[in-house]
């Protein structure tokens, strides 16, 4: 029963930084050729893992579970005995997102040929950024997870630092004061509910919570506590997703990390929010969730307006993919608070599209950046006649951005709606707003760069070579299989879905 | 019965696919494999139409998306209307396609036409293929996609991108309504698909308030595709595109999927007299109000859009007046001869590089082939008797007298009236007279574009006879559709002298004004009224001073809110950290005795509260 | 019997020490500081002497470890002195407010 | 009221006051005079407490050699005899606010502290038994106070002593 799958494809970055670190640094071509191949081994391992993966299966698969910790505290109620496991382990959810960080990590990897300096250390910190991101996935403790969820900072703090724009030292600081909060609350809760339950195990957990309230009072985790501790968790957890106002970082990031950074940030990182609010939030304190559910749509809702509104009118248009995403958080607020399978899927759909098609864009705004120099809107102008097919990706991307059938932002959003619609229309009416709002900024900035007369200073620009644009066509045909066939994510999401709302006795 | 119904709407799919792969390495012969790929298309739609005349409507489905219990399904459904939808979108995609093999000759990205094209006209066949809603609005926005990247085929014009845009979002306003209501009707239903809604209507399982509010809704989809009140500003503005297009979308398929969209979902909307009543006010509204823009517009295009705004209208009075064979026919003899004048016209700004018709004028001949296409055309719309127009017209007529709505039944006569009056009006202007705008040699275009205008010539000559007061073809297979209830009226004998009389009346007003000139121009007689007409009645400007600027006020409010307040919070709670260091920097001075004073003073803070909790302090 | 009671020579004590605190915090000239800390010094052993006669094991030791005080004292005062001079050679004052150089 | 506590309110008052003269004086040469006080009544009141020895060692050392050493101290560094006391109000106020508090604090818990014995003999042989207990018992304890005391000796020198480059240049 043992395998150590997982273990492996955690830590196969690791190969790649050890090679790295007894290459000259000087090496341009060699580095980035090993930065990208490092990226396929984890890759391999996750298309494996998928592969390998059963969807009739609800349990937890690929377990691992090695005792780690143990010590003692006297005088506790509970005898004073603990035990940390290493616990590693997917579900449905998870095999997708371990699957989809492999991915937009293989051609983020693809995007940093754009990185001009020090490649050695860029691939050393982007190598150990993809461990954390898989490792958060993949674990199943609070332990583990928050020992990933710091390893994914601290890189991420030094890719933007260093390889950033102009801004970038602010940026990095942020993110990292922002993050930081957040990590420290989240590890506050986390303790709190260690030393309660004695486990850190996500299923020891849920089904330690999952006892009637009166047990759990006499455990002196009362009804109060519990609010307190949910309402921690989605503070902690909505600095990352980000949940308006908290969402002040991430703009900065947005718009000063490097493209490759952006892809993996706006495409894996923001998604350990939603995961965590899928996770923890609803997983350990379902009734409480669904009591404040109402409040959490509500705030999904402003999300969804307010980032959609600011995005109508950015100049440059990586803000405008940063309110974007802004917005599109808002989607798997709904998806999530409105507690049913079809709000829930789409949620979830949502974390994975949402993680392809801002990786397009951004890979797009590499593309372009690296020709032109600028994002600007106002200076791209009329871009479709001398650069067609990027041109063509970035429409594409829009698109599938503004949820157009056929595409996966369609389903989530559709879905997350549908949820929503059960169960508070006139909430989800006014949320619909979003859906026009995002036609209108999404065009107005994609028709801005690529529509009307070219400029003058693109003139001379030549179209990227097929290689260049490869990892786009790859994204695109990702998102337009999602969009088409939106059961290839179904039949595996919903069993842990359908399982997770069972746990708690919720209406399907 | 026909396993290969699917491949119909994958054909043109294929188009789009090759062409966009290919194209560039196809370059002419792009046209041939679109307007192959799409005979292809046709001709099995020919198939499945002969086949539906008496047969059992059919329908497949697989999984598409499961979630909870509930499974959504993906497949398609062939019944009468959705067989005659399929010859009419696959007929003039076809033609107009051909057509454009002529037009978009010159064009150096004319693979990429061809292949939206295809894209557009799968979208088309797959929407009227959907055997549920959420399907139909999948396809429905694809097409809307088409239509948008085919006005914006111009890219490099701002008008066309600005066009583009508007087509997009303003449909998009009317897509979320559908989208609201299916999802609404979704839980009310337990289901997407059509019959199984229909079963539910019909069982009484919903309440009255539900059918109309999800009714209405649904319809808001419609009035933004099918361009009707108010929100019909973009299908104008979309003639930005290159002609055939608006010829092939923004006259006969596109804008009619609206009408299709209440026919095909006709059972919901008869069982709510509300929803009824707000489609025929709607339909009738728009009929007479765009009708009015029409007399005033100088571009031949706009003019004909707006008839396109106002035909539309027209069939919606049908459907909301329960004349559902008289919308659909409507629908079918319009697709023809709009087509028609598009193409027509299409040949006209071919032949003569202006839209302006007071730059035009006789062309009637030079112009051997085009200029009697357009007078068949022009006498369709108008109704004169034996046309095409004339039976469906006298359709709706007679549908909404029946229906009890003399207002709106009078409304429609006028709008009858005034349809001729600006058919004829154009049709005066650019072919009679003397010419006025410099014109160098005018050629007749080539048979590439002559051929499709033939077969809808004779299309909209004879399209009419498939429903005539005595032979009712079309009314017996639509029948074929258990689901309706459809209303057979009595034929009362003057209504057809009624729309034969305003019809004539309009085009003798017409003769009289711009070929006699006996009557003055209403430019001249009532400037103020032309004024407003020619400004469309200020409808856009309303717009865009309040949703559009509304919008973007409010999105600058927020974006300050944002900088300012959301920072500005964030910027405090910096500055307070930041503050509280400076202030504890203040005490690393380096001087022992402020520290021990701090310690000091921190120790004897300490033993206070130590004493005082302790209880020393009495 | 001495009439004197113990907490009489502890409140003494007490205020002398609190002179001598506050001398050595808020003197400027170093040589008064040092003068303060001796006065602690010299409060506390009140203290030890006083506990000798009236604590509650009384006896000799508290004299003698008031002894040690104040050799130890003296040291410091002696090696104290040689610091201030040493610091006045080099810059030239004896205020203590500018002897801050080891912040940097 | 016995001769006895006249005797040690009159030292008290003397140390106390001594003590606040030496703050509010503003010579520094005046300040330590005014501690001087404040020392002799402090040994008065060592021998109240039966510690005659002591009290002699606080009149040799205190108002003795330390005050002679910090008047050495005083001339040998003085620029300026006054010190200007510019400490700031808050500053004052703030050490001034912890000694009230730690004042009142301490006050209250030694107020009525009595453990009712005392020693009675004490005073006979009182030089002689400290000798006895301090080579004896603390034998060791004495030890290192000597070493103290040498390396104390050693590095007042080493510190005050000039350095051999700064003499070499005050020589030229």
């Amino acid at each position: 029963m043992e395998s150590i799958l997982l273990s492996a494809l955690v830590f196969s970055p690791l190969v790649g930084i050890l090679v790295l670190a007894f290459m000259p640094n000087t090496e341009e071509r060699l580095l980035k050729t090993v930065g990208l191949l490092a990226t396929l081994l984890p890759l391999a391992f996750a298309i494996i893992t998928y592969v390998g993966f059963t969807p009739g299966n609800v349990n937890i698969q690929f377990v691992e579970q090695y005792r780690w910790i143990d010590f003692q505290i006297k005088g506790l109620p509970n005898g004073g005995d603990f035990t940390i496991n290493y616990d590693l382990g997917v579900n449905g959810l998870t095999v997708v997102l371990l699957l989809l960080t492999a991915i937009v990590s293989t051609l983020a990897a693809a995007a940093s040929v754009w990185i001009k300096e020090h490649w050695k250390g860029y691939f050393m910190l982007f190598l150990l950024l993809e461990i954390g991101m898989l490792g958060v996935f993949a674990s199943q403790n609070l332990l583990l997870f928050f020992i990933f969820f710091e390893i994914t900072l601290i890189p991420t703090f030094f890719l933007i630092g260093k390889w950033g724009y102009i801004d970038k030292e602010k940026a990095a600081y942020s993110f990292l004061v922002y993050n930081g909060l957040g990590s420290a609350i989240l590890l506050i809760v986390f303790i709190i509910l260690y030393m309660k339950t004695g486990t850190m195990n996500y299923t020891g957990l849920s089904s330690f919570l999952h006892q009637p309230p009166e047990v759990l009072e006499q455990m002196y985790i009362g009804d109060e506590f519990r609010f307190g501790l949910l309402i921690a968790l989605l503070v902690a957890l909505g600095v990352k997703l980000p949940i308006v106002p908290l969402h002040t970082w991430m703009l900065k990031v947005h718009v000063q990390a490097p493209p490759s950074i952006v892809m993996i940030h706006s495409g894996i990182l923001l998604k350990i929010g939603a995961y965590g609010v899928y996770q923890f939030g609803i997983g350990f304190f379902p009734e409480e969730f669904r009591q404040i559910a109402f409040w959490i749509a509500l705030l999904g809702v402003i999300n969804l307006l307010y980032g959609a509104f600011i995005a109508f009118v950015q100049v440059d248009f990586k803000r405008v993919l940063a309110y974007s995403s802004v917005s599109h958080m808002g989607i798997v607020l709904i998806g999530l608070a409105s507690l049913n399978g079809a709000g829930m899927q789409g949620a979830m759909f949502q974390v994975v599209s949402h993680g392809l098609i801002s990786a397009l864009l951004f890979f797009l705004v590499g593309l372009i950046y690296e020709r032109t120099g600028t994002s600007l809107i106002t200076h791209l102008g009329g871009m479709a006649k001398v650069m067609p097919i990027t041109a063509g990706f970035l429409l594409v991307g829009g698109l599938a951005s503004l949820g157009l059938p056929g595409m996966s932002g369609f389903v989530s959003e559709f879905m997350a709606f549908l949820g929503l619609f059960k169960e508070m229309p006139v909430l989800a009416a006014v949320g619909t707003l979003g859906i026009i709002l995002t036609a209108v900024y999404i065009l107005r900035a994609v028709l801005g760069m690529t529509f009307g007369e070219t400029k003058e200073s693109l003139l001379q620009l030549k179209e990227p070579r097929f290689v260049e644009w490869l990892p786009a066509l790859i994204l695109t045909a990702l998102i337009v299989l999602i969009g088409v066939y939106p059961a290839v994510l179904s039949d595996i999401l919903q069993l842990t879905i359908n399982a997770m709302m069972a746990g708690k006795g919720a209406v399907v | 019965m026909n396993p290969l119904i699917w491949i119909i709407p994958v054909l043109p799919l294929l188009s789009f696919v090759l062409l966009l792969l290919f194209g560039r390495r196809l370059k002419e012969a792009s046209a041939h494999v679109g307007a192959l790929l799409t005979l292809g298309s046709l001709v099995l739609s020919i198939v499945v139409l002969l086949n539906q005349w008496g047969g059992e409507p059919v329908k497949e489905t697989l999984s598409w998306l499961t979630f909870g219990e509930t499974t959504l399904s993906a497949g398609y459904l062939v019944n009468p209307l959705n067989a005659l939808m399929l010859v009419i979108v696959s007929l003039v995609s076809f033609l107009v396609q051909v057509y454009s093999g002529g037009y978009m000759h010159d064009d150096d990205r004319f693979p990429i036409f061809f292949a939206y094209l295809g894209l557009f006209t799968f979208a088309m066949l797959g929407l009227v293929l959907s055997p549920n809603l959420l399907q139909l609005y999948v396809f429905w926005e694809l097409v809307g996609v088409g239509s948008f990247l085919l006005i914006g085929y111009y890219f490099y014009k701002r008008e066309a991108r600005s066009a583009a845009k508007k087509a997009f979002i303003m449909t998009r306003i009317g897509d979320v309504g559908l989208f609201i209501g299916m999802i609404l009707l979704f839980w009310q239903v337990g289901s997407f698909e059509f019959d199984e809604i229909f079963a539910a209507v019909e069982a009484g399982e919903i309440s009255e308030g539900w059918i109309t509010l999800t009714a209405i809704l649904i319809f808001v989809g419609a009035i933004g595709k099918s361009g009707q009140f108010p929100l019909h500003t973009w299908l104008p503005d979309a003639m930005e595109g290159p002609t055939p297009v608006s010829a092939l979308i923004h006259a006969a398929t596109m804008v009619a999927a609206g009408v299709y969209l209440v026919a095909a979902m006709f059972p919901l909307f008869q069982a709510s007299e509300a929803a009824l009543t707000t489609v025929a006010v709607v339909g009738g509204f728009t009929a007479i109000f765009a009708a009015t823009i029409g007399l005033a517009q100088a571009d031949i295009k706009r003019v004909l859009a707006y008839s396109t705004v106002s035909q539309l209208g027209y069939m919606m009075l049908a459907l909301g007046s329960s004349g559902y064979v008289a919308g659909v026919f409507h629908l079918t003899t319009h697709a023809f001869f709009k087509a028609l004048l598009f193409l027509a016209a299409g040949s006209v700004i071919h032949a003569v590089h202006t839209q302006n018709i007071h730059e035009m004028g006789g062309l009637w001949k030079k112009m051997k082939w085009t200029a009697p296409l357009f007078l068949i055309g022009a006498m369709a719309i108008s109704g004169v008797p034996g046309l095409s127009g004339f039976f469906s017209k006298d359709e709706i007529l007679a549908a909404t007298y029946a229906d009890g709505r003399f207002g709106l039944f009078w409304i429609a006569v006028i709008a009858a009236f005034l349809t001729a009056f600006y058919m004829f009006r154009l049709f005066f202007l650019v072919f009679t007279g003397e010419s006025r705008g410099i014109q160098e040699k005018v050629k007749e275009s080539p048979v590439s574009m002559t051929f499709p205008m033939i077969v809808l010539g004779i299309l909209a000559l004879i399209g009419g006879l498939i429903n005539t007061p005595f032979a009712t073809y079309l009314s017996d297979f639509l029948a074929q559709n258990e689901a309706l209830e459809i209303h057979h009226h009595e034929t009362r004998w003057w209504i057809p002298v009624v729309a034969t009389g305003v019809s004539l009346l309009g085009i003798l007003m017409a003769w009289l004004v711009y070929v006699k000139k006996k009557v003055t121009r209403f430019s001249e007689s009532a400037p103020d009224l032309h004024y407003i007409l020619l400004n469309k009645y200020f409808i856009d400007e309303t717009y865009d001073y309040s949703f559009v600027k509304g919008t973007r006020a409010l999105s600058y409010f927020w974006y300050y809110i944002d900088r300012f307040v959301v920072e500005g919070l964030v910027g405090l709670v910096t500055g307070i950290v930041g503050w509280f260091s400076k202030i504890g920097s203040r005490f690393q001075n380096g001087q022992v005795q402020l520290y021990s004073s701090v310690a000091f003073a921190g120790m004897a803070i300490l033993l206070l509260v130590v004493a005082w909790i302790g209880g020393y302090l009495t | 019997m001495s009439s004197v009671p113990l907490s009489v020579y502890l409140v003494l004590a007490l205020i002398l020490f609190c002179i001598g605190l506050f001398g050595a915090l808020t003197k400027r000239n170093a040589v008064i500081v040092l003068i303060s800390i001796e006065l602690m010094l010299n409060a506390v052993n009140i203290n030890l002497v006083a506990f000798a006669k009236y604590g509650i094991n009384p006896g000799i030791t508290g004299q003698i470890f008031s002894l040690f005080t104040i050799t130890v004292a003296a040291a410091e005062a002696a090696v104290g002195l040689a610091i201030l001079i040493a610091l006045y050679r080099n810059r030239k004052t004896v205020n203590v407010d500018e002897m801050d150089i080891m912040k940097h | 009221m016995n001769g006895e506590l006249i005797v040690f309110f009159i030292l008290a008052l003397v140390a106390i006051g001594s003590g606040i003269l030496m703050l509010n004086l503003t010579k520094v040469v005046h300040m330590v005079i005014a501690l001087v006080f404040t020392f002799l009544s402090i040994a008065g009141l060592y021998v109240m407490l039966s510690a005659e020895f002591l009290a002699f060692v606080q009149i040799l050392i205190y108002s003795g050699a330390i005050t002679i050493i910090m008047l050495f101290g005083i001339m040998l560094t003085r620029h300026s005899d006054r010190t200007e006391s510019k400490i700031g109000v808050p500053r004052t106020v703030l050490v001034l606010g912890g000694i009230v508090a730690f004042f009142l604090v301490m006050f209250f818990q030694i107020n009525d502290l009595s453990f009712g014995e005392q020693a009675t003999v004490l005073h006979v042989d009182n030089t002689e038994k400290i000798g006895v207990e301090l080579y004896s018992k603390f034998v060791i304890p004495f030890e290192l106070t000597s070493v103290l005391l040498l390396v104390a000796l050693v590095g007042a020198i080493v510190l005050a002593k000039r350095d051999d480059e700064e003499e070499a240049k005050d020589n030229e």
